[in-house]
């Protein structure tokens, strides 16, 4: 079942179009993360859902019900905010209770509702502070209880980890992805952090500029990128491009490299005129193996940068910088001469015009 | 080899300490200096000229029994009570209405808030017009035929102390509700969201979430209300020049008139450094709860 | 050089009188007059006058009623010795009478030009009023409380009486000698004998002045002049205040005893007191400032200065022997009372001002609060006069 | 409007669309607009008042209502109240003590901003030991009475030989509006990056470098603040002028009290509002003016605890 | 030759003691980054040696001259602060050259001082503009060029990248490396990011409490980490740590698995006693492949977290939170059977008292 639907949504702030005859429809139990550079509407959108700004067009369906028009606070949803925006004069409790002693619930009941939130948060010993007194992951863990406490259908988080220090992130976003395995609610994600993206999603929408330039899977988005804004968003290091000059026999021409593209999974077959050549540093083979490869080409490594459990090397080839990820225990110093193989089958080619995988 | 000798402690940053020499003499010379030669000669038979004559606690016997001190004191506790509570609740309510995103927000400001730019001369005398009886507020309702219509507040000398605190709120609480105004907006949007989603209605927000946060900006305010409540006088003088009778006396004008116009030297600093000790009363306990509290919490 | 001469005169005839000072000093000198008048009673001019002496940066000549004001000022050395001027000109025998040169002296020393008699002892009527009640114009303090009703009914104000201080506490001493009669004032205000306060005779006075109260209900204005303004045009019936008064209605055009009259010692008990306004010098280093200051000392009292300030003022000449052709019948009848010698000193040079603000004070609290009784009244006055000094 | 409804059919899309609609005339903005409008109709009255009480003549205001409008304008007693009316003998009006005025008002302002801006500053960023005692000490100060310290005062300004002249006045005002101002100030500095402050050090910038160079340019809002505190503050002050100058240097508002206060014959109300509108109009046009730079530089920092 | 010596130095804020009797020495040429959690005393270190702060106790050298009580600009410093503390009201112009002005350098060496500067920095076109203007790199380039016109002998970076995200702070990475490499100058980076401080440094101090935990090159630290702390601290995601009880004879146990620590380097020969046995979850082999090495386990997998490039699973061995870090093209799903090996060659051994490596 559809849990929450959204039609033909628009936004603008004065003149500004913000979210552009957006639709999305999100099933019963997904997880779903909206994932877009800094100022693409990513906030906005989740405002929306929650009725916390007025759309100016479209309509929004929670659980079959229209909701455009209803108050946030009925319609069935909980919220969690980057600033996680505890009541600081409260306690935790307080911060629990405060909303359903708004909804006049039995007292018994709200006991009950909050006991049920602190255990499964395990927050059960910090009842009685107050946010001030809690460190980063423990308020994160109470804007989450609150939430959890109304018994809502739909999580919307706004970039709920993103004030936290890495080590932090790591473990709540675990922490996520098991409350949403025991709740089973559908949960509404924002960030633009990809690993989280790509760590907690069971299907990730990328924005740019108020629209959805990609609704898919991680595996899938990560993959196979729809378009060249996908391919570069995604990845870290970025993917690496190069300009190229595709021909319908399903070959390329990259500077005076002429690659055979077979294993590559064209969308329509192959493709004939100017196109973005695109590999992944991680895709990349070195050394020896390379030369099994279509495409083997020799070049040094420019800086190297270990980091432990991977080493990235930074080179260029036919003009163009170019990221290898590698190894950690790979052994290679900056000047180091390189054989580089990369395999069809794991690059992305892009029309130049389109920018659209081909 | 300069840097390697430890310099001498005075010398360090010798420029800033230069720069605070004023804030320094000010706060040595005017401050407490003036404030120990008031007080020293609070014990003192000075009349017109200060001499070194003293009499004990004489002063303050006589300014005890003196019932236009009392009255004054009275007055004070008034107006303060009044002043601060009704700076801040109007000062706040005017702040949250102008916060609901309204038209014309810059106009509305802008006319609470001119009258701060008045001297309380202006004040006194503006409100004085408007409040009497002969051709003010009064006359013109009674003019509407409520012929017993009675507003009065200056000439009654019951609440005249009130019709102070009219004009008073009138000039301050523009300012304050700048103050409130800035604090308000100062609050992260995402607590009122939060608000929200949890379904707490607006006004119950601002009570038991928003005030609670903008305790530091209440505090400026009370500070700076404070401050001005104190100091009372000129507002009195233009308006009431403390009548009638003596019903709208307050302390500084009890100061000042026992120095200049009773003569009366010994007995204004005496009564200067009651006001200073009340002041001491109010501000020693806040500064230590701001303050010393906030180690002992950590 | 320029003379800077402070004074609290900004009423219309004052103004007008101190005028007279300044054109004859003006002409007369080579000096000019700069006038520097503080608006507002002496209560709002007379710190900023110490303030300045104490300052050491005083003004040339300044305005104190004299008396006990600045006993202290002459005692710190910070005023100028007039001795020389007053000696050469025989200032003991034009001033009359003496006691107001007795005022001036500390120590044998004269420190002072007295410039006016005044007296508060003055209970002024307008005529027009009582013609509007329908009553005949009363002539002594009895028959005025007697025709108050009337002057309700007819939506007057029977006494007019400003808000300030000082005119409460004059107005209670002046029923405090119509009623209690001269000797009882003496006894209290100068033996300050604090059973003479306590006394039923001083009850009376209480009593009377709550009458006065209750008489004045509805004058709702602040200055003196104000509330002679009230008299004039016929809005209130009366109102007790010094010969100061005058000035307003001559300044008005009004004629005495034809649009209004005057009753000294309320009709009832005829004496004046001697009070009146004095002019200091502050002491300066400057012997040409000095010099312009002892000049203008003498003219003060020049016979023709005297004329002309005093018919402006309405008040009376501090000089014996000068003939006032011009006075109006109200300044003739004080004429003929201080000829007789039916004075008395002024309350300013027997009470420290300290004494008589702490009495303007309770004076002031009585007249605004109805609920207090003579009774009260009476004995915190008691009070203070017994701690008087 | 068929046309509509069968598109509606047509995309099987029904209920609420688009923006929740919003009546102007909602219960919630007649409450909002009607009280701001009450709140406004109080605090522009007395403005009002002076403003139609002073273009009126004396028969007209004897007649009675001071709410209603001139019949016949005149601005007879702006003439008098600024070049004809008499204290004393003394009849310039108030346009001398509009120049006093703005002779005290400049070198005041100036110095005390100058002076408070520095203290500030040391205090935000040169703490010195004993610093904070001595701040504690001028903060204590604002809430000092005038009262208990206008004797000592005009003892030391007798000592300094300042009494009754300008630099005088100046000195006390600065002194009086320092506490406030360094408060002002300190918070200010102290909510400006200390980054920056560190970077002009190791820049080689001095204190009074990092002062003039870094920290003026930053602080627009706060001196904007400062100025209008202090020009309003000097302006208005009434005490002081009086008790330490003398009348050739009285400021406006000792002659406007002279003017007001002396009555002769009947009250000239229409000249004394018009005395009060002219001297309450130096700072008035200073908030109308930068009254938005106020309320920024207030939100800016200014007032915090 | 020794850039940088630090002796006893000691710095109390009241009586908090923050540094306590730290020191360090720096070779010239040399890149140290200062790693430690937030609030170790990495940015009061940093101030110490560039004196904006007033030790309490030790000495500072600079170049073999003794700065303790110098002035910071005396002492052949530049600083890079963390908001990059450009002055607002200045151009990028002004900004670069207001030291060199402080200093009373003429005119010309000035103008040519700066030139240079923003070539080496490319920031020529951005000269005029003012800081506000400018994207958050470029305000980062003209901080560093704040402190290259002044010739100094000694970089100071306080998280020079820590306010901007994550692409471009891997770029920024890359040009501080570069720059590194041309200049030669004394670097000191602080940060609290492992992979800035893994990649950039020759050496690394990481820090803790005010103390220096280990210093050593990016390589020991990772595969040979001093302490738990260190070994915790470093290493997304963390390092697994079981309890285990080690024998005299070179073997563990942990729970009921008895562990050959065959190939594992200790310190001072076997030790007996409780112990933490680490291991990093990236050095775990899966699969059949782990049959052959001396820890296998059979385990579920509990969570798995795809990020692309690799794939993290949680799972729990021995009752114990257990990660894992494999291939991004790894198909592994929640609740699939795994079985887990590990290799003592690559693990980390503790001592529970002392914490210390064995
Ligand atoms: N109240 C507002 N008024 C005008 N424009 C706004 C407002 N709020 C947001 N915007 C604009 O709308 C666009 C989308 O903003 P939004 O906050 O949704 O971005 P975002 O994707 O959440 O970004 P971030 O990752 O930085 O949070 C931005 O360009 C922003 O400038
Ligand atoms: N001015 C100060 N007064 C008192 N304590 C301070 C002051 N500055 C820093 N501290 C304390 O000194 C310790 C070290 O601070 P420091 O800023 O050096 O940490 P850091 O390692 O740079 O942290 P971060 O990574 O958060 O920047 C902290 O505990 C901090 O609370
Ligand atoms: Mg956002
Ligand atoms: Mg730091």
């Amino acid at each position: 079942m559809t849990s929450v639907s959204i039609q033909n949504l628009d936004l603008n702030f004065g003149s500004v179009n913000v979210l552009k005859q957006l639709n999305l429809s999100i099933e019963e139990g997904e997880f779903l993360v909206l994932l877009g550079a800094s100022g693409c509407g990513k906030s906005t959108l989740l405002n929306c859902i929650a009725g916390l700004l007025d759309v100016s067009d479209g309509q929004i369906f929670i659980n079959g019900k229209n909701v455009t028009w209803a108050e946030p606070s009925d319609r069935g949803i909980g919220m969690v905010f980057q600033s996680y925006a505890l009541y600081p004069q409260m306690t935790v409790k307080g911060n629990l209770s405060f909303g359903l002693k708004n909804a006049r619930l039995p007292k018994p009941e709200i006991e009950e509702r909050v006991a049920r939130a602190a255990e499964i948060l395990q927050i059960e010993p910090l009842l009685d502070r107050k946010p001030g007194a809690l460190s980063g992951g423990q308020r994160q863990r109470v804007a989450i209880g609150r939430a959890l406490v109304r018994d809502v259908d739909v999580f919307l988080f706004d970039e709920p980890l993103s004030n936290l220090d890495a080590k932090l992130r790591a473990e709540l976003r675990v922490e996520i992805k098991r409350l949403h395995q025991k709740l089973g609610n559908t949960m509404i994600y924002v960030t633009h952090d990809q690993v989280e993206a790509m760590t907690l999603a069971d299907r990730i929408a990328i924005m740019r500029d108020g629209l959805v330039q990609q609704l898919a899977g991680p595996d899938e988005i990560y993959n196979r990128p729809a378009n060249k804004y996908v391919a570069d968003f995604i990845g870290s290091p970025a993917m690496n491009f190069f300009e190229g000059q595709a021909k319908k026999d399903g070959t390329i021409n990259i500077g005076n490299l002429d690659v055979d593209l077979k294993g590559y999974e064209f969308a329509d077959g192959p493709v004939n005129g100017p196109v973005w050549f695109g590999y992944r540093p991680e895709h990349v083979v070195l050394g020896e193996a390379a030369r099994q490869l279509p495409l083997c080409v020799e070049a040094v490594a420019d800086i190297v940068e270990p980091m432990g459990s991977d080493t990235l090397i930074w080179t260029k080839i036919e003009g163009v910088d170019f990221r290898i990820r590698t190894d950690g225990q790979a052994k290679v110093a900056a000047g180091d001469p390189l054989l580089v193989g990369m395999d069809p089958r794991y690059a992305s080619i892009f029309d130049q015009q389109t920018e659209e995988r081909v | 080899m300069a840097g390697a000798k430890k310099p001498v402690r005075i010398l360090r940053n010798l420029n800033a300490k230069v720069a605070a020499l004023p804030m320094i003499t000010t706060a040595l010379v005017i401050f407490v200096g003036c404030t120990i030669w008031t007080i020293v000669h609070s014990f003192t038979n000075s009349r017109l000229l200060p001499k070194l004559e003293f009499v004990g606690f004489d002063q303050y016997e006589r300014l005890w029994s003196t019932r236009r001190w009392l009255v004054s004191i009275e007055n004070l506790a008034y107006f303060g009570i009044g002043s601060l509570v009704f700076s801040l609740v109007i000062g706040f309510l005017l702040a949250a209405l102008l916060d609901q995103k309204i038209r014309f927000e810059n106009t509305v400001r802008t006319i609470i808030l001119y009258p701060f730019a008045l001297s309380f001369i202006v004040t006194g005398l503006v409100w004085q017009w408007i409040l009497n009886p002969e051709f003010g507020i009064q006359h013109i309702v009674r003019g509407f035929g409520f012929e017993n219509f009675v507003f009065d507040p200056l000439y009654n000398p019951d609440i005249v102390i009130f019709g102070v605190l009219i004009a008073g709120l009138w000039q301050g609480t523009g300012f304050i509700m700048v103050i409130m105004l800035s604090g308000l907006r100062g609050i992260d949007g995402e607590i009122w969201k939060a608000s929200r989603i949890d379904g707490i209605p607006k006004w119950k927000t601002y009570l038991f979430v928003v005030i609670p946060m903008m305790r530091p900006t209440f505090v400026t305010a009370l500070v700076l209300i404070s401050a001005g409540i104190i100091k009372v006088y000129d507002l009195v003088v233009a308006q009431t020049n403390g009548g009638p009778g003596i019903a709208s006396e307050v302390p500084a004008k009890y100061v000042y008139d026992s120095m200049f116009r009773s003569q009366n030297l010994g007995q204004g600093f005496a009564a200067s450094t009651m006001m200073l000790l009340s002041v001491l009363v109010v501000l020693i306990p806040w500064a230590y709860l701001e303050f010393g509290g906030r180690k002992d919490g950590k | 050089v320029e003379l800077e001469v402070t004074h609290w005169w900004t009423s219309g005839g004052e103004a007008a009188a101190v005028a007279e000072f300044a054109k004859a000093f003006n002409e007369n000198t080579e000096h000019t007059w700069v006038d520097g008048a503080i608006a507002g009673s002496g209560g709002t001019a007379r710190p900023i006058i110490i303030s300045r002496i104490l300052g050491g940066d005083p003004m040339g000549a300044t305005q104190l009623n004299h008396g006990r004001q600045a006993e202290e000022l002459i005692e710190a050395g910070l005023m100028l010795d007039l001795t020389d001027v007053a000696e050469a000109e025989g200032w003991r025998d034009i001033v009359h009478p003496t006691s107001l040169l007795d005022s001036c002296t500390l120590d044998g020393r004269i420190y002072c030009v007295p410039v006016n008699i005044h007296s508060f002892q003055w209970l002024w009527l307008s005529h027009q009023a009582f013609e509007d009640a329908g009553v005949d114009v009363p002539t002594n303090w009895g028959e005025f409380v007697a025709a108050a009703p009337a002057l309700g009914e007819a939506g007057k104000v029977p006494l007019a009486m400003g808000q300030q201080g000082w005119q409460t506490s004059g107005a209670f001493g002046v029923i405090n000698v119509a009623i209690g009669g001269l000797d009882l004032w003496r006894k209290i205000n100068v033996e300050k004998d604090a059973e003479a306060a306590a006394s039923p005779a001083m009850l009376e006075v209480f009593q009377a002045f709550a009458q006065a109260r209750l008489l004045s209900q509805g004058s709702n204005v602040q200055d003196w002049n104000m509330a002679t303004n009230m008299v004039i045009t016929g809005q209130a019936g009366g109102q007790i205040m010094g010969d100061w008064a005058q000035g307003e209605f001559q300044v008005a055009g009004q004629v005495a005893g034809e649009d209004y009259s005057c009753l000294p010692g309320l009709g009832v008990n005829a004496v004046l007191d001697t009070g009146g306004d004095a002019f200091y010098f502050p002491k300066t280093d400057d012997p040409e400032i000095t010099a312009a200051q002892k000049e203008l000392a003498s003219l003060m009292l020049s016979k023709e200065a005297q004329v002309a300030f005093n018919l402006k003022k309405g008040s009376l000449p501090v000089r014996g022997d000068v003939d006032l052709d011009a006075a109006n019948d109200c300044m003739k009848k004080g004429l003929d009372i201080l000829a007789n010698g039916s004075i008395m000193p002024s309350g300013d040079m027997l009470l420290t001002p300290d004494t008589s603000s702490q009495i303007e004070d309770l004076l002031a609290e009585f007249w605004s609060d109805t609920s207090m009784t003579p009774e009260m009244a009476q004995e915190r006055y008691a009070n203070i006069i017994a701690n008087a000094d | 409007m068929a046309n509509n409804s069968i598109n509606i059919a047509a995309t099987a899309v029904s209920g609420p669309s688009g923006p929740k609609p919003r009546p102007l005339l909602s219960p919630r903005n007649i409450m909002i607009y009607s009280t701001l409008f009450i709140v406004c109709m109080y605090y522009a009255l007395p403005l009002y008042v002076m403003i139609v009480t002073s273009l009126k003549g004396m028969p007209e205001i004897r007649l009675g209502n001071i709410f209603a409008p001139p019949v016949e304008i005149t601005f007879q007693p702006w003439v008098k109240a600024w070049a004809e009316a008499c204290t004393g003998l003394d009849c310039s009006g108030l346009s001398k003590g509009f120049w006093n005025s703005v002779k005290i008002l400049i070198p005041s302002a100036a110095l005390s901003i100058l002076i408070a801006s520095i203290n500030g500053y040391a205090l935000a960023n040169w703490k010195f030991k004993g610093s904070e005692v001595f701040f504690t000490i001028l903060i204590f100060g604002a809430f000092v009475p005038y009262q208990v310290i206008i004797y000592p005062i005009v003892i030391i300004l007798r000592e300094l030989g300042l009494f009754g002249k300008l630099p005088g006045l100046v000195l006390v005002h600065v002194i009086f509006g320092m506490p406030i101002l360094t408060l002002l100030f300190r918070n200010y500095f102290t909510s400006l990056p200390e980054e920056l402050f560190k970077a002009a050090r190791v820049d080689g910038a001095g204190f009074w470098g990092i002062y003039f160079r870094i920290m003026v340019p930053m602080s627009l809002p706060i001196f904007v603040v400062a100025l209008i505190l202090q020009v309003t503050g000097i302006w208005n002050d009434f005490l002081f002028g009086v008790i330490y100058t003398k009348p050739e240097n009285y400021p406006m508002t000792v002659q406007l009290n002279n003017i007001v206060n002396s009555v002769q014959g009947v009250k000239e109300y229409n000249v004394n509002m018009a005395a009060t509108m002219l001297t309450g109009i130096v700072p008035l046009i200073i908030y109308f003016a930068s009254g938005k730079l106020f309320v920024r530089g207030i939100a800016a920092g200014a007032v915090k605890g």
